[in-house]
């Protein structure tokens, strides 16, 4: 047995905190937050360049052809970090178009994609919280006409992956060129969203499952939901051993004490349920759909608990915009309702164990 | 068990909504002059600033919590504007009558309760929070002047307060507790900087207000050098004697209400969700024995009894409540949660508008001592647990 | 306003707790609790003497005539005290004929029901947890056969209230002639209950509403209920006062003392809730109902909840049978369970409160 | 990342299960001397009692995880017995092998391995819960006998152990963790009484013990005089080192699924309840969160890597598993609940056995240092925090 991450995801993992511990201290990172667009083009171009905006993209295309668990634990530190920026949607487009594209189109966008030079996105909502395959109205079959909601970085993408009616991807090239973008104040502002209206937007159909592509997003959630929780335990343990009161540091005060056991408690195992929901969609397809959905409503309803639990625990400073928890209980928000919320993804649990066929 | 106010306080109702009704119209509301001058009628009526005497601007009327409710509830009904709202009425005016010198009560209580002046608090320091009693801004005497340095954060509204009124350390060498004196200062001088303080909101309700060398007179210390703390309390005990109200947690209910109205779960309205409900029905559980709560207490403070430790823990069960609403909030607003509410001209704000009340009940479970701090009070106080190091202010 | 117990209230609720302090300390409680049929004569002797097992029947049947707010706050007593014994079903039954018997049955049984030297009990729960009047399945006319589930007291009752189809009640006399009890081995030894069969007992028919009926249990489960979560957190806080670890007394400890709060914090605003459930029983119609199902699911639960944190809060001797913490921890199993769920009175709220269809 | 065993280990599997296929059949379980010598011939092929010396009667393995997981897997599917079960090798064994005389080690090691005597663990007192240090049961030295007076509590079969193992306060003026012997004494002697404890399931499977001038020889401890606080904490470091097992809660929601597949609600299956479906999702994200963690800890031990503060945290973590599952659990089982579970003959026990896991799931939260204690340690060990006066163990 080992499950446990190999010598080289380890290196991979400290690569990418290392770097944003360079390339993002917690003034830089509040400067993106306030930031118009929410992009940094330095901190893109530095991801690029150590292989992460590729990195589920086979060598042949200039990618680095690795796994899901690969990307989950990068996701895991840019969650930590607080990254911000269109990565979450520009990974998933990628894959898409890695399982489904024609030759000619990866040979146009995968390379490009994988140093970060063309940025890609999937749009995937509909109204009144419509996440799922099923649930798409959106219909091709070469133009398409109606309107995405919280669409990533829209406005910057190059390349967008359209879910469409029946549960099937379509490929959207140059959108800039043929949809409306409406910009929204994003609560959560490393992460900015628009909504996105065709009108005879040219479009080309995919082959690929637009089930395993939600089911990829989910991971990445759950992996950058674990990496925040942690990050915010980090942060009030920190303000624990430094921050006095009553004469000693607040952290021997059993009261705070124990709130942070309890959150210790409730987050750490979860690393290991993203990891496995990562590994099952990587090579154990029988478990694929429901690890994932399991993985993202667990997870980041800790992720959102943590982040309530450690903001109270500092106190009146974590309620300024100077300090940038917020950033991360943005952030926990932002994973536990996009793709869908906790509530929904427990039924697709329900529904996806057999529990109410079984026995 | 009577939850009517009885015959006398139904006639003095009628005798209030006919006042209102004869002296205020919704109209006035935008007139400044007419609010002012419909604020002296009420408060000529005996209807305003009760316990203030009359020297002073006030009705000096005999306490009776009753006729408070019946006035508050009728001029909350017609909109019609009731005491000047801020901590000038709210707080400093019940620490002078309680401490102050006479020169201070006639200087200070008039042009604060007419709304002339209003007055910011300047209490917390960025290394005292819960620990209010290590404030660390310094005043030193020199000559008939205190010269203050230091810094205050979470003071609200600094920008449109004439003054301030402070805990200072004037006497360093003095055990913690008894080297703090009560201050009043004019913020508008050259040696105070105010600062606006964005909150996670994005809104900016509070401010830092830096102290370099600024000065205040002598006298304007409420009290005698290093009896600041003392002085503090007694402000603190008029801040608490609110009895915990229900009135807008139930209003939030209501409008959770219609937000589960209008959601939609799996296509049909969320309010007809089975979990929805329950958890409905599990905060109105809370929020119902609250409100009862709150009317045994103010039954038995008329009757002059004791209504015992539950009024240690009202802040913790309206914290509670307010948690329990907002989360279930952001969860019925789905998508909705995603935006940051926004409030600027030409942007219509949608069901987001409950995201300011989700971190809102963040900021109340912080704002005025964190809850462990209000756990550690309902331990001793109301349970009779022995003190620990971080007694805080009991 | 007056939302307060009247001096003679308060004076009822003080004579009822002295006389259990009296009576029955922890000793002798659990001297019944282990006895073989849970029911103490001198106890339930002493209560008659008091007035309080006939304190809602009218004083021209030998009763105080009183109504249910202090009835309920008799129970609040009895709850806090750990009262064993038929009193719930007694009072329960009592209620039901003073509303709905026919005069010489008033007669006949009122009185002695009164002084408690007639033993009264209700009949309403059947198969699959249905205690709800509109569940019923027995049926009469005249004569009764099937199963009741669940009753207190039944082989010791001299009369029984009998919920059939149709949210009707009938009476059975002298039921231990007629009807076959099945012993059960009651988790909470304080109220005893039993199967009961019935083979052509005959039954007499009531006029009254079982509803009703059902409400007044709902009321008098939630003042037990506050009662018992009091009691549990008295006894902590007496612990924790007194029971010294790592050279100071418990109570001091940070950790616990916040345990302790947060237990008193949910439980001390629910005496109000009661107190108005009951009153809105006696006295505003239109919220009766509503406010009984809201009562027993809060309070009930909040019982259960004190009483496993209390119980956690005392460590090892709160699991030990000779130390009666446990008794309360069961009187909330009970409590809670007893006359329907928590779920099932949450989801009754939603209906009576009509929250699906107005707005 | 790999989660079979590999080709070694599953041969290894192949070779146990001839083993035990050869040796071992269900029949086998009710006659204790086939019992005897299955676990004689397992010890000789070096499946039991791995990390026992052989002239102790263990078989003297080279520490292997994986391996004594294929065998737990092996033998626990065929039902073939494991160890001895008991304080004696769960404990004591350890213990004596780490601090133990070599005369104690031949004398008590051997028959305690054959199952032929067992031992009490005598470390709780009424006064010493999650305080252990301060016990108070007292050892006198006189002449060549302990001369032991007090009282222990939590004796799990105490009435079944030949022998106990004790912490005695031999040195009453050293201080509280320097005063503590660990004593070894006969239980079977007149200065000991054993008196059942019932607990609140109804079942007594702990015990009082009792000791009135009980004696034992003064060469019957281990480890030197006031150094047993030191030994006993060998003990509990071997009690620890197991990797919280998540095999007991699949099982105890595979049992929770069925409970919820036969009971109803509003007139259908359980399980079919949006509320029900909710929270059994909620309980599997714990469950299946802290089965892959052990994954993750056994992994990382396999590789000799540290798997960091989690392995303070897994008692309370399925602490709360335990406590969900029965709380989903009572509910579920509606009415049963009101029951009390009777295990006699000739009555038949239906869902309320569900209340013994109800009650056992606080019995876990106290047992061993109750929840708080663990909340400590994990903020201490664990995060870092400072400690505190209740830095029990750590």
């Amino acid at each position: 047995m080992n499950f446990d991450l190999s010598a080289e995801q380890t290196a991979l993992q400290d690569s990418v905190g290392r770097l944003l511990q360079n390339e993002l201290d917690q003034v830089r990172l509040l400067e993106i937050f306030d930031s118009e667009d929410g992009h940094d083009a330095r901190l893109w171009q530095a991801l690029g360049e150590l292989g992460v905006l590729g990195l589920m993209i086979d060598e042949r295309h200039g990618g680095t052809g690795l796994e899901m668990l690969d990307a989950a634990v990068v996701t895991e530190m840019l969650g930590y970090h607080g990254a911000p920026g269109p990565y979450l949607g520009h990974v998933a487009a990628s894959l898409a178009i890695c399982w489904s594209a024609n030759d000619a189109q990866k040979e146009r966008w995968l390379p490009r994609l994988a140093t970060g030079e063309c940025l890609g996105t999937v749009a995937l909502a509909e109204s009144d919280a419509a996440w799922q395959p099923n649930e798409w109205r959106l219909a091709g079959p070469t133009a398409l006409n109606g309107t995405k909601r919280n669409v990533l970085y829209p406005a910057q993408a190059d390349v967008m992956v359209v879910g469409v009616a029946g549960g099937e991807l379509m490929l959207v090239e140059n959108p800039a060129e043929t949809v409306e973008v409406t910009p929204l104040p994003s609560l959560d502002a490393t992460r900015r969203i628009a909504h996105v209206a065709f009108r005879d937007t040219p479009a080309a159909p995919l082959s690929g499952s637009a089930e395993r592509l939600r089911d990829a997003l989910l991971v990445l959630l759950a992996a950058d939901a674990f990496g925040g929780a942690r990050r915010c335990l980090d942060m009030a343990v920190d303000y624990a051993l430094t921050r006095e009161q009553f004469g000693q540091v607040i952290g021997a005060f059993q009261g705070l004490k124990h709130q942070l056991a309890n959150v210790a408690a409730d987050i750490e195992p979860a690393r290991a349920l993203y990891w496995y929901a990562a590994h099952a969609f990587d090579a154990v397809p029988e478990d694929a759909q429901r690890m994932a959905a399991l993985a993202k409503a667990h997870v980041t309803e800790r992720f959102l608990h943590a982040a309530r639990e450690c903001t109270q625990a500092h106190g009146g400073i974590a309620y300024t915009w100077e300090f940038p928890l917020h950033v991360w209980l943005k952030r926990a928000v932002f994973d536990r309702m996009y793709m869908g919320s906790t509530s929904m993804h427990r039924t697709r649990v329900a529904e996806l164990s057999g529990w109410a066929l079984a026995g | 068990m009577d939850l009517s106010y009885g015959a006398e306080y139904e006639a003095f109702r009628d005798e209030v909504r006919e006042f209102v009704a004869a002296h205020w119209s919704r109209e006035d509301a935008r007139n400044p002059e007419r609010i002012t001058a419909f604020r002296l009628k009420a408060t000529e009526a005996g209807y305003l600033y009760r316990n203030i005497p009359r020297r002073f601007g006030g009705s000096e009327q005999p306490a009776d919590v009753l006729r408070a409710q019946v006035i508050h509830e009728e001029f909350t009904s017609a909109r019609a504007p009731m005491e000047i709202y801020g901590n000038g009425v709210r707080m400093l005016v019940p620490t002078l009558l309680e401490c102050g010198a006479p020169w201070q009560q006639e200087q200070f209580i008039p042009p604060t309760v007419r709304g002339q002046v209003d007055w910011a608090q300047g209490y917390s320091e960025p290394g005292s929070g819960s620990d209010l009693a290590s404030v660390r801004t310094r005043g030193e005497l020199v000559g008939d002047e205190w010269i203050i340095n230091g810094q205050k954060i979470w003071t609200s509204r600094a920008h449109e307060c004439r003054y301030m009124f402070a805990l200072v350390r004037t006497e360093p060498d003095a055990p913690k507790h008894q080297g703090i004196s009560y201050l009043l200062l004019d913020l508008h001088q050259p040696g105070v900087t105010i600062r606006p303080l964005k909150q996670i909101t994005g809104q900016s309700t509070f401010n830092e207000v830096f102290f370099d060398d600024a000065r205040t007179p002598l006298d304007w210390i409420v009290g005698r050098r290093g009896e600041g703390w003392q002085v503090s309390r007694a402000t603190l005990k008029h801040e608490r004697t609110g009895i915990g109200n229900a009135e807008t947690y139930l209003e939030q209910f209501a409008k959770l209400l219609n937000v589960a109205r209008s959601a939609t779960r799996n296509g049909r309205p969320a309010i007809e969700d089975p979990i929805v409900q329950d958890r409905l029905a599990e905060i109105e559980g809370y929020l119902q024995a609250h409100r009862y709560s709150t009317f045994r207490q103010l039954s038995m403070s008329l009757a002059g009894k004791d209504p015992g430790p539950v009024t240690t823990m009202n802040k913790l069960v309206v914290t509670n409540l307010g948690h329990m609403i907002a989360a279930l909030a952001q969860e019925l607003i789905g998508d909705a949660s995603l935006l940051l509410p926004v409030y600027e001209p030409g942007h219509k704000v949608g069901d987001e508008r409950w995201m300011n009340q989700f971190f809102g009940s963040l900021g109340i479970a912080i704002a005025g001592g964190t809850s462990n701090i209000q756990r550690n009070i309902i331990g001793e106080r109301g349970l009779g647990l022995p003190r620990d190091q971080t007694g805080g202010d009991s």
